[in-house]
């Protein structure tokens, strides 16, 4: 039972190689499914825990915290973890049919390993209480990840790849940096060793300046990996020509996991009070959240490849948490971190709709979804639901957050922030209703593609994801019990 | 034999009509008079005969007449917003 | 159990079984829509478990709060879906049936429920399953009609959202109640609500999409959304003075628009503007005896422009058209029933007395008039004066027995499907003009509803020969000016032009593809019109500085910059008294 | 004296940067590359950090020069015109480092034995490594099992980069090559007729091999350890490739066989780490694996050391097989 932190991370570490040590590829998948399933089943335990017992810490190797690493599971963490792990475990599920259609057979096994290591490198960055070892665990999920999309049918998808590895790369490079400051500043990488020891640092009226630069190594490399804006620009690229079981575990997984680390440095090592008040992080972070919502969902509205569509959607969505962050109150953080969960619901739906179109029309541009509302009538309805919550209808996920969203701003008088909040999910409404129209209303394609619903095994996570999109709009308590709690342990320092 | 020279001459200018329209509108604008200055209950110290005919006759002839001039400003045929 | 408790709220089971109510076989529909509202309706009036309460977010929601008001507006909303759907069921498709169900069960959530959140929930359901009715229309111009419903009911969907967000973080009560005048919270509310009352600049939307519903659907659409409206008015806004210069705006508007409408289901989109109108001057005065006329008014509304809207979808199955002047007169002699529901439809509307809107009308004006307000009382005894008009006088006459304008139509009235509706369908008609009729000859029976004790007594001598002489004079000069009146094929420019051809102009010019042609592009940059509209386009289309794929080199460049400027922007925030971004965001 | 080196040596780390960026010839960019990490690892003996110059020389200056190289044969190699205007980046740039510099006056001078770093955690493991690890190697004792954990991460990074060339290009590629060279009766590359060098080739290679054993044995003591070692014993095999050609050195071993040998690599690691849970201590906590809990630390950092040597050498040689079969399609 106490070791449940290191489990939680070696299960699919460790099946990584398994994959790869089998001749049989349907097997390397049932390794793969078995593992996230596994691990998603140990992340529930794990936040059942942390819930009734309040945080775990786990010493690696056994030796205790400032010499050794230690793993710090908080309910934040626990919280990152649970969506990191059920989204991969219904990914996994999704994934059968869709990867055998879109990647090549001998790189099957490589596939799936892949996408192992990637997860627990996701895992491990929520999990650790240990700065250098983010940056480990932030290597080994970005790797992964460069190769994952390079992997798309497209020759673009090389390309975008090679992006997202140069961008990724300065970004890890940054955290990198940021993090040798600090050490360099206190002579530890603990991140609770590290907070008691940055308030120790001497400064003068104008602060530390190595400290600064050291934080703004942080929020520049963070922002890189977080895509906010304007440092998105390798994120449509990297969505669109991903395989589509690669962008749903990505889009659902990365950004959240990047803006679980922002959370993290900001408030658990710097401390709120160096970093909101001293410098304002909160002004600085609200003008790229603010223009990530209104060009991301304006560029949105006039994409035709609608995978790249959802991507510029994500873009914004990143925009409401890093608003939430901004907002430097326990409300604004618990919609942030909320949002977290529900975007993942949300956009992890929304692009198996688009792996589940992929596999049958074969690309997902705007035209191809002539007349599917007809031929693919359970996978469009999931995509209407989808995008609903994406829109923030009532009685859908994307209520609950844009609500506590809106709550926030008010308590905070940012009255224009409201009405950017609200235009933002109008536009919404605009770039998520051009599809439909199009499913539903417009004239079949002149070539019938002899489409059918797709598989089962797509619909299944698929539809699991729409009804926890509409369990989760009605019955809040558990996830919004976990943000709110989580934002009360990041007020505090993390020290709860 | 000539007319007798009579004032009628002169009074003729205004015809029989105009005449009865004119104390029409004069009655009305006194009703209409009564009404506003004496707000409260108005129904109750009128004539209940007439008021009611009054009041619908004058205002449905204005709700007609700015109708018909709306019409000239407003209507377009009926293909207009296909063709734009 | 909170799971079985749903099921004893009306509003839950309509909404949970219209969802499947388009998949059902067809005989079990038929049977759901024959029984299930009649049973719904004893139930509410039977109900004795008290409140139904849940916890969300934090905040108390009253799922479940039977107030008079609500339930007098709940039960005529149950009877108009089920008249409508029995009307519907001849020829409407099962979606559009599951849409009504879903609709009119978010509107009578709304009536029953008493908490903000609940009503959000039920209000932004009520848009989207009613521009799905919208659409089930199938005309030719439904499916934009009803994209212009859908986006303005979101925007004043969102308008709600705000205000009931500024009203949780004001620390106010989420409870549904009068709400207390002044601040952000009141005002976003407020025109959330009017935007579905119909109010200006945005009265267009009512006769822009109703008609544009199939023959059942616009009966639907007629009876709830204005009207659910005007319940939350009462319930929250009574007496807000504001009301009473827009409702006579809309009033007036509702006239002088029919006046000019060619078409005759527009005619009638136009009268709601009109009525509804009425009830929000009734509103806004706010004493008991207007809320209480507002009320009875409402209710007789519903069920007149119930029977009307039936008439003239009878019309429109027949003959495929509500153009008056391709009806082709006389279509009385072929249709006796209709012309006699029609009617009765019409004396209601313009409360002939002994008919319902006459024993409703008189409250709301001697309300008025009580009230000490002069100057809004003629101009609603004009109003109400003037429905002959419209859906009083003129409606009738064009569908019915106007001479025809062209030869074509002629032949067209001879076809043998121009008939009386049959079985269900007349016998819903039949139902609602009773209804009419019966309100009319027991007028205390629907008073005794009313949540203020009245004392109105319709039946006097005064009241009845007010009502001749306002109703002779109208008719009269109706009769009078009839020719010049007659209609023109032609459509009357309204504020949804800006809608219509300033927006979707340049909507339609860039999905249409021509922004992927950069000659043409070019061109239109040179316009004047649409230099805006490029700016917006040049920073996020397709290829926008905002979209393009960007080189990997002047991305890692822009990390550089970012980098120097957070630096530079923290140790200047670092500096006491000297916060640049604090200044600059003025806070 | 040392801070002439220092300088010097920071003088020509800069000027290989400028070259690099001049330069638009592939091939001098990465020979210059491979000057520029002799450079940082000569600044690291300088600094003491002698395990880490042995992995920047092994890594940076032998096998990954030798992987650009194979790499660049199966591309141009003159570098295209950049797109950008190169004076606005440079301006950037040096704005940018221009306020780092300022950002970073308050750091702890270099050298400075009051700086924080030299007085919170690396005390302790100066005293205590030898007792509670019993490595004579304090570098080895941090890395395998202090922060044993993050360099089972750094092993997974490998393995990653392996997998993900895998992933990209694949075997096929490879298979196909060879059998179209038995087909043609070619079994040597041209360079197998340079018989100076295969022979001194093939007298080394053993001695290269018993080098790396040796590196990899030898981590507790001095320097080096499974990453140096298998890095050496991989450069032993891309030279029997370059030599005798790659269907030669895939007969050796194919790139199937190196895939498992990559995964059993990390599984030994892992294993080790299991094995300690089930054995009642934490996840890596060698203590438990013997009686004598630093008996338990020797076997436990061997086993690890012999997982990372075996993964690091076997995606070496895969990654290196991977580019070399992508030139050889192209002809």
């Amino acid at each position: 039972m106490n070791h449940l932190a290191a489990i939680q991370v070696i299960i699919p570490l460790l099946c990584a190689p398994l994959c790869m040590l089998l001749r049989w590829r349907t097997g390397a998948w049932l390794i793969a499914t078995l593992a996230t399933w596994a691990t998603f089943g140990v992340s529930l335990v794990l936040a059942r825990t942390v819930i009734l017992n309040g945080a775990i810490t786990y010493d690696m190797g056994g030796w205790p915290a400032p010499w050794g690493i230690s793993y710090h599971v908080d309910i934040l963490s626990a919280f990152v973890v649970l969506i990191v792990s059920g989204v991969a475990a219904l990914t996994l599920a999704f994934a059968y049919k869709s990867v055998q259609r879109e990647i090549r057979p001998e790189s099957l096994r490589a596939f799936y390993a892949l996408l192992l290591i990637c997860l627990a490198g996701l895992l491990g960055i929520a999990l650790t209480g240990d700065a250098f070892n983010i940056y480990v665990f932030l290597e080994i999920s970005s790797l992964s990840a460069y190769a994952l999309i390079g992997m798309g049918q497209r020759r673009r998808a090389l390309r975008a790849a090679f992006q997202y590895l140069i961008m990724g790369t300065i970004g890890a490079t940054f955290i990198l940096i940021g993090i040798g400051l600090l050490y360099s500043l206190t002579g530890t990488l603990n991140i609770q060793d590290l907070a008691s020891r940055v308030e120790m640092i001497p400064t003068s009226t104008y602060g530390n300046h190595t400290l600064i630069t050291a934080f703004a190594f942080l929020t520049v490399g963070l922002s890189l990996k977080l895509a906010l804006f304007p440092l998105h620009l390798w994120l449509p690229n990297a969505y669109t020509y991903a395989p589509s079981v690669v962008t749903i575990f990505l889009a659902a997984t990365a950004t959240k996991v990047a803006v679980y680390m922002l959370l993290r440095f900001s408030f658990c090592i710097l401390g709120q009070r160096f970093v909101f008040e001293q410098l304002t992080l909160g002004n600085i972070l609200l003008l790229p959240s603010l223009a990530a919502i209104l060009v991301a969902s304006l560029v949105a509205i006039f994409q035709y490849d609608i995978k790249r569509m959802l991507a510029y959607s994500s873009i914004a969505q990143i925009g409401y948490m890093t608003l939430g962050i901004s907002l430097n109150s326990h409300a604004g953080l618990s919609a942030g971190i909320l949002h977290m969960f529900n975007h993942a619901l949300m956009k992890g739906a929304l692009f198996m709709v688009m792996g589940a179109v992929a596999y049958r029309t074969g690309s997902v541009y705007l035209s191809d979804f002539r007349g599917l509302g007809r031929r693919m009538p359970w996978t469009m309805a999931a995509f209407v639901f989808g995008g609903l919550s994406l829109m923030g209808v009532p009685l859908t996920a994307g209520f609950i957050s844009k609500w506590i969203l809106l709550q926030a701003t008010l308590e905070a008088g940012w009255w224009p922030v409201t009405a950017i909040i609200l235009l933002g999910s109008l536009l919404a409404v605009i770039y998520i209703w051009r599809v439909v129209e199009t499913a539903y209303f417009n004239p079949r394609h002149e070539i019938e593609h002899g489409t059918e619903e797709a598989p089962l095994s797509m619909l299944l996570p698929m539809w699991v994801l729409i009804g926890a999109n509409i369990y989760f709009g009605i019955d809040t308590s558990i996830p919004l019990h976990m943000a709110e709690r989580a934002a009360t342990i990041l007020m505090s320092g993390g020290t709860l | 034999m000539r007319a007798p020279i009579s004032s009628a001459k002169d009074s003729v200018i205004v015809s029989k009509t105009t005449s009865r329209l004119l104390w029409i509108v004069l009655s009305m604008l006194l009703l209409g008079a009564d009404l506003i200055w004496t707000p409260h209950a108005p129904v109750s110290h009128l004539p209940q005969i007439g008021i009611y005919m009054l009041i619908t006759l004058t205002g449905t002839v204005v709700v007609l007449g700015v109708t018909l001039g709306l019409r000239r400003l407003l209507q377009r045929g009926e293909d207009y917003y296909a063709e734009h | 159990m909170l799971s079985t408790k749903l099921l004893y709220i009306p509003g839950v089971v309509l909404i949970l079984t219209g969802i499947p109510l388009a998949f059902f076989p067809a005989w079990l529909r038929r049977s759901i829509i024959i029984t299930l509202p009649p049973l719904l309706l004893l139930h509410m009036w039977t109900f004795s478990g008290g409140d139904i309460h849940v916890t969300w977010l934090g905040y108390k929601l009253t799922l479940l709060h039977l107030s008079s008001t609500g339930l007098l507006f709940a039960s005529v909303f149950m009877f108009a879906l089920w008249a409508g759907s029995l009307f519907a069921l001849q020829d409407a498709s099962p979606l559009e049936l599951g849409s009504a169900f879903i609709y009119a069960g978010g509107a009578i959530g709304i009536c029953l429920c008493a908490d903000w959140i609940t009503l959000f929930c039920y209000w932004e359901l009520m848009a989207l399953s009613s521009t799905l009715i919208v659409w089930c229309g199938k005309q030719q111009d439904s499916w934009r009609a009803g994209l212009r419903y859908l986006l303005i009911h979101l925007a004043g969907g969102v308008a709600l959202l705000a205000g009931i967000g500024a009203l949780a973080a004001a620390g106010g009560s989420l409870e549904l109640g009068r709400l207390a005048p002044g601040g952000y919270a009141y005002w976003l509310i407020l025109a959330g609500i009017l935007l579905n009352a119909g109010a200006p600049p945005f009265s267009f939307w009512v006769a822009d999409a109703y008609p544009q519903a199939s023959p059942s659907g616009m009966v639907f659409l007629s009876a709830f959304t204005t009207k659910t409206a005007v319940f939350v008015l009462i319930t929250a806004f009574a007496g807000a003075n504001v009301l009473i210069p827009i409702g006579i705006y809309m009033a007036i508007y509702g006239i002088i628009y029919a006046l000019l409408e060619q078409d005759i289901r527009r005619i009638l989109a136009y009268s709601i503007v009109n009525q509804v109108g009425f009830m929000l001057v009734a509103v806004g005065v706010g004493t008991p005896d207007t809320l209480n006329g507002a009320q009875a008014h409402a209710v007789a509304h519903i069920l007149y422009k119930m029977v009307l809207l039936m008439g003239a979808g009878v019309i429109m199955r027949s003959l495929g058209t509500t153009k008056a002047r391709e009806l082709g007169g006389a279509l009385w002699h072929k249709m006796p029933w209709t012309t006699a529901c029609i009617l009765v439809g019409a004396a209601a509307s313009m409360g002939v007395p002994f008919t319902s809107s006459f024993v409703t009308k008189s409250v709301v004006l001697s309300g008025l008039a009580d009230a000490g307000m002069g100057f809004v009382w003629v101009l609603m005894l004009v109003c109400s004066a003037t429905v002959v008009f419209n859906a009083g006088g003129r409606f009738p006459w064009l569908a019915l027995f106007a001479p025809t304008a062209t030869s074509a139509a002629t032949s067209k009235v001879d076809a043998p499907k121009v008939t009386d509706p049959k079985g269900l369908a007349l016998f819903a008609m039949l139902a609602g003009a009773l209804l009419c009729l019966v309100i009319g000859w027991f007028p205390q029976s629907l008073y005794s509803a009313l949540p203020h004790t009245a004392i109105y007594q319709p039946y006097t001598f005064g009241h009845i020969l007010e009502q001749v002489q306002i109703l002779a004079v109208a008719g009269a000069l109706f009769w009078l000016t009839r020719r010049v009146l007659y209609p023109s094929a032609s459509i009357t420019l309204d504020t949804d032009w800006f809608l219509r051809v300033a927006v979707l102009r340049t909507w339609q010019w860039f999905s249409s593809g021509l922004a992927t042609s950069y000659a043409k592009s070019i061109e239109l940059l040179t316009s004047s019109q649409m230099r805006s509209y490029m700016l917006i386009f040049i920073l996020h289309g397709p290829r926008g500085i905002l979209a393009r794929s960007w080189y990997t080199g002047s991305i890692a460049l822009w990390v550089a910059v970012m980098l120097a400027s957070y630096i530079i922007l923290y140790n200047l925030n670092a500096i006491p008294g000297l916060n640049v971004l604090q200044q600059l965001l003025g806070r | 004296m040392e801070l002439i080196i220092d300088i010097t040596l920071l003088t020509f780390l800069g000027l290989t940067a400028l070259a690099i960026n001049r330069i638009d010839k592939l091939f001098c960019i990465i020979m210059l590359s491979g000057i520029y990490s002799l450079l940082c690892a000569s600044l690291f003996v300088s600094m003491d950090a002698v395990d880490v110059a042995f992995t920047e020389a092994a890594v940076g200056t032998g096998i990954a020069t030798v992987l650009l190289l194979s790499t660049i044969g199966a591309t141009d190699t003159q570098q295209r015109s950049a797109p950008q205007r190169p004076l606005f980046a440079l301006l950037v740039v040096c704005a940018t480092g221009a306020i780092l510099v300022y950002g970073t006056m308050d750091m702890p001078a270099f050298g400075d034995p009051d700086a924080p770093i030299h007085h919170h955690v690396a005390p302790r493991y100066l005293e205590m490594s030898q007792q509670e690890v019993g490595s004579d190697n304090i570098v080895t004792s941090i890395l395998s099992s202090y922060r044993g954990f993050d360099t089972l991460g750094e092993t997974v990074v490998i393995f990653t980069a392996g997998l993900s060339v895998v992933g990209l290009i694949g075997f096929r590629g490879m298979q196909k090559f060879g059998d179209r060279q038995r087909a043609a009766g070619i079994t040597q590359d041209d360079m197998g007729k340079h018989l100076v060098l295969r022979i001194v080739i093939k007298m080394f290679i053993p001695l290269i091999l018993l080098f790396a054993l040796y590196v990899q044995f030898h981590g507790d003591f001095g320097p080096g350890g499974g990453f140096q070692a298998g890095v050496i014993f991989a450069s032993g095999f891309i030279f029997y490739t370059l030599m005798f050609g790659l269907d030669a050195a895939m007969r050796v071993v194919s790139p199937r066989t190196l895939s498992y040998i990559a995964a059993l690599g990390v599984l030994t690691y892992g294993g080790v780490g299991i094995t300690t849970l089930l054995m009642g201590g934490n996840f890596l906590d060698y203590n438990v694996l013997r009686p004598d809990p630093l008996q338990g630390q020797h076997l436990g950092i061997f086993l690890i050391e012999l997982g990372v040597g075996t993964t690091v050498f076997s995606i070496m040689v895969l990654i290196f097989f991977a580019f070399s079969s992508r030139k050889g399609l192209r002809q």
